[in-house]
């Protein structure tokens, strides 16, 4: 086994484990970086499955701006998942 | 022939990346500007109808690179009418929104440039669906379509668009997930992108590619197309955008929808039972549609769930298939197109007002507008199938076609669930003429050229019911057209050019 | 840089990778209750379905498409450009749809103050 | 309960996608005889002179997908204006500046970066890149300035000038092509030599108004999600 296939394993790994980190994770900040942390090793993973062009446009738009456009709206509505109101007239309480 | 299909697309397209430049030179430019490309395309689509119908389809080439290898463009008797239908239902909804009044409590400059944009768009990206020969084009128009309805859906601000935009636009994205799956799945074997091509490579399938690559682009169209269970984002989608979109959506969107279904199932793949699984499906739908459409309280959601109903029936139509069957199921289309257009129109201002939207707010409207009301009225009759308006003919047609095949048991429950059907439109009807008016609610009339889009839409249900036969010629035509697949194929591989 | 030895399990590499990707975001998509969950459960499918379309793609031993004058006269073995072009288009337009639908969710925020699906009831789901 | 009926589909969606891709050889030529693929490498190299073959599809073979995809990101600035339109904001925005050492990283940054998002696109014929890549880069560009600077501003005027104008030049160059009597987006200037700057005919001019829009699009995407900002109760 070559180090190259040995390093697709590893990032593959890591790629799922992102994946599923982002999906448990109840701080969406965080989350939000693991789907980037996923658009990276995709990215990785274009360059060495030979479509550079793609690798390029994953990188700027999946890694860069996708990240940046959700850490925005996180940034105008609420970090945390789970967080429960309760309305109390029109009034809404935050837990 | 004074143009090139290609036109339908890249003049909108063009107008679409000035009209922001226009804008700056005088602001009522955003408004005219839609309308005449539109009257335009109409123009040209009917010279093109004209043409194909009696030279046969046109298929147009872009890049120079022909089928299989490039994109094309294919205008035969069946898109064509279809494109023709939806440009004729944009330039009545253009109408219709032009200084709509709602819109002008938003009168600043920036929504309503982007208003007439999307709007513009979506009857473009409607038109594209059906024209494209290409799969992955086919994608490409079905996420222009999407974004735009997302965009009007979410317009208005005082109502809860954006969550139905939310939902639409979720159930939307799985839709495309599954689409590229799909064409992954067909392009992964074949090795081609071209719809004619796969036709003619599907044989050459495993049986499994070719199931699952159906059941994807069954649900993915599905989707599009309104079928049960996959339908839960129209009502809401209907009832919270504004009226003319929620016009445009019946008259429109779902038909580009059902486009890709029937052109799925009678022109990509044959897969034996999938003529029956589209009645199996359609009853279904229609079934659900119309006992919600009868529980449903609000106005704007019945004319909606009504609306899948009918997308229900078209189905069935067209999984009876043969020619009575197709040409029943693309007369209802047309059908419904016109007259649900003209309820979701009517019925707009009957509740303008109200800020629910509920049916029992109609009580006794129809003595404070009298056209509006008879309007809706005609519609209302028009729908169920009552003689001699047009919906009539079409539902004459579909029992037909249905009796032909020897499928009885279809007829009767077709009967039957039209029956709730008439029940709860005769209720609304009922309502606004025959009940006392208990709401204090004040009235608006309709704008000048609201009216005006009413009344051709309601003298085209009346001139279809008397003298059917006006349209029928072209619609049977479109019906040879779909059935005759070889030609299909042929028309478009004929031009092919071999790597030399 | 090429993918020579151990092809089954890189095929399991890749295309495993693609689909357990597919199958997290759609149960992220599909079971979380925070809006913003839900799109990055959608982001997720996304990843795995341009992963997917690139490997079909993969020719083994095959260059980059491009012709560059280092191998233009060697006329190398390429891999597949069509699924590179349509993954172009599909992440493209993939964000375009992701940008759209946040701007939603700040719209709802506005409203309801909350980005919970379960306090967002004005409309049945 | 509904989680069990999630974990239901997905196994099925998995076993039927694990058995279709299991069948799918990773890295074998599947396609016999002509083909697609084979098709566009050879056209791309003899017949466009394009080196670069996935820009030659994108912009040539399947150019009319690009022409959509252009207008999907258009309409994606648009609607999502429409959505995040408010009249007149509430109150005072709570913005900060970023600290001296980022701003002056980001002044630093800025112009290289636009110089390498307009190298990538126009060099998009010739190596890995293009008007989707460049037009990127350039967006970050911008969302640097946006964010190290509160009051940073960019022009609306002018981004909807140059949207527009590239725009119509995508458009106007396939409609020539249509007037010269050959068809929508089909190339009619010379193509030059392979590898040459001046190689391609009109891929070359497509892709940078293709840099252009994307550009500007998405740095009004972000320019309008980063002015949707927190506002004090006044």
């Amino acid at each position: 086994m070559d180090i190259l296939t040995i390093s697709i394993i590893i990032m593959a790994i890591l790629q799922i484990g992102a994946a599923i980190y982002a999906v448990i994770q109840k701080d969406l900040l965080y989350a939000v970086i693991a789907t980037s942390v996923i658009s990276l090793i995709l990215s990785i993973f274009f360059y060495v499955l030979q479509a550079p062009d793609v690798a390029l446009t994953e990188a700027a738009i999946g890694v860069a701006l996708t990240t940046i456009v959700f850490v925005i709206t996180i940034r105008n509505t609420e970090r945390h998942e789970d967080k429960r109101h309760v309305k109390i007239g029109n009034k809404i309480i935050k837990k | 022939m004074v143009g090139s299909p290609v036109q339908l697309i890249a003049i909108p397209l063009f107008a679409a990346f000035l009209i922001p430049l226009l804008g700056k030179a005088w602001k009522e430019l955003v408004r005219i500007t839609p309308g005449v490309v539109i009257l335009y395309l109409l123009y040209l689509s009917v010279d093109l109808l004209n043409y194909t119908i009696e030279h046969g389809r046109v298929v147009e080439v872009i890049a120079g690179w022909t089928p299989p290898w490039g994109i094309d463009l294919v205008f035969s008797p069946f898109s064509g009418f279809l494109a023709t239908l939806m440009l004729f239902m944009g330039l009545l909804v253009w109408i219709y929104s032009y200084r709509y009044q709602t819109f002008e409590d938003y009168d600043d400059y920036e929504p309503t440039l982007k208003y007439y944009l999307l709007l513009m768009m979506m009857i473009t990206a409607s038109v594209g669906v059906v024209l494209t020969g290409d799969i992955f084009n086919l994608f490409v128009f079905i996420e222009i379509l999407g974004i735009t309805a997302y965009g009007l859906t979410a317009y208005y601000r005082h109502r809860d668009g954006a969550e139905a935009s939310f939902k639409y636009l979720f159930i939307g994205s799985l839709s495309s997930t599954f689409l590229l799956l799909a064409i992954m799945i067909i392009y992964s074997q074949l090795g081609t992108l071209n719809m004619a091509d796969i036709a003619v490579k599907a044989h050459e399938l495993k049986p499994v590619y070719k199931i699952t690559a159906l059941v994807l682009f069954l649900v993915a169209f599905g989707i599009e197309a309104e079928m049960f269970p996959l339908n839960g984002w129209a009502p809401d989608a209907y009832s919270q955008a504004p009226a003319p979109v929620g016009a445009a959506f019946a008259g429109i969107v779902v038909k580009a929808g059902l486009y890709t279904v029937i052109r799925l199932i009678y022109t990509l793949f044959e897969v034996g039972g999938t003529y029956e699984y589209l009645i199996v499906m359609g009853l279904i739908t229609m079934f659900f549609a119309e006992f919600a459409a009868f529980s449903q309280t609000k106005l704007k959601r019945m004319l909606a769930y009504s609306s899948i109903g009918q997308m229900g029936l078209v189905l069935v139509a067209f999984g009876i298939g043969k020619e009575e069957g197709v040409y029943a199921a693309l007369f209802l289309m047309f059908n419904h197109a016109i007259i649900k257009s003209l309820l979701f129109m009517s019925g707009s201002y009957l509740v303008y007002k109200s800020k629910n939207k509920y049916i029992s707010e109609l009580n006794g409207v129809g003595k404070m507008m009298p056209v509006t009301s008879f309007l809706f009225a005609l519609g209302a009759f028009a729908i169920v199938g009552f003689p001699p308006f047009a919906g009539f003919w079409s539902k004459l047609a579909v029992l037909t076609a249905a009796a032909d095949s020897g499928m009885l048991l279809i007829i009767a429950l077709i009967l039957s669930i039209s029956l709730i059907e008439v029940i709860y439109y005769l209720r609304v009807v009922n309502r606004i003429y025959f009940v006392k008016r208990d709401t204090d609610l004040g009235i608006t009339k309709p704008t000048p050229q609201a009216m005006f889009s009413m009344l051709v839409l309601g003298a085209i249900i009346l001139i279809v019911g008397f003298y059917p036969d006006v349209i029928t010629g072209v619609l049977h035509k479109a019906s040879a057209t779909l059935l005759d697949k070889g030609s299909y194929i042929n028309d478009v591989l004929s031009l092919s050019q071999t790597i030399n | 840089m090429s993918l020579g030895s151990n092809l089954d399990l890189l095929t399991v590499t890749f295309y495993g990778t693609a689909i357990a990707l597919i199958l997290i975001g759609l149960y992220a998509a599909l079971v979380k209750r925070s809006l913003i969950k839900i799109l990055i459960g959608l982001s997720i499918v996304d990843s795995g379905i341009n992963l997917l379309l690139v490997s079909i793609g993969y020719l083994k031993g095959g260059t980059a498409p491009i012709f560059s004058p280092a191998v233009i006269d060697k006329n190398p073995a390429m891999v597949d450009p069509v699924p590179q072009a349509l993954v172009l288009t599909a992440i493209v337009i993939g964000f375009a749809v992701t940008a759209v639908a946040l701007a939603l969710v700040i719209r709802l925020y506005r409203h309801h103050k909350t980005v919970n699906i379960d306090e967002i009831k004005n409309l049945k789901w | 309960m509904k989680k069990v009926i999630v974990l239901i589909l997905l196994a099925v969606v998995a076993y039927y996608l694990v058995d279709v891709f299991s069948q799918i050889k990773f890295g074998e030529n599947r396609f016999q005889g002509e083909n697609v693929r084979d098709f566009y490498l050879d056209k791309s190299k003899n017949d466009l002179h394009v080196s670069n073959s996935v820009t030659s599809i994108v912009v040539n073979f399947r150019g009319f997908d690009t022409l959509g995809e252009v207008t999907v990101l258009f309409l994606a600035a648009t609607a999502l204006g429409s959505v995040l339109y408010r009249r007149k904001a509430h109150g005072e925005a709570v913005l900060f500046n970023a600290s001296t050492i980022v701003r002056s990283g980001a002044h630093l940054l800025f112009a290289p970066i636009l110089l390498l998002g307009a190298y990538v696109f126009i060099h998009g014929h010739l190596s890995p890149g293009g008007g989707f890549q460049g037009g990127t880069i350039i967006a970050t560009g911008f969302l640097l300035m946006l964010l190290a600077y509160h009051d940073y501003k960019v022009s609306h005027g002018v981004l909807t000038w140059v949207e527009s104008l590239a725009g119509l030049t995508f458009a106007s160059l396939g409609l020539t092509g249509l007037i010269l009597g050959k068809t929508f987006l089909e190339n009619f200037l010379p193509i030059g030599t392979i590898n040459d700057l001046f190689s391609g005919g009109i891929i070359p001019i497509i892709y940078i108004a293709v840099g252009f829009k994307v550009g500007a699009e998405l740095t009004g995407v972000l320019y309008t999600m980063l002015n949707e900002k927190e506002y004090k109760k006044s």
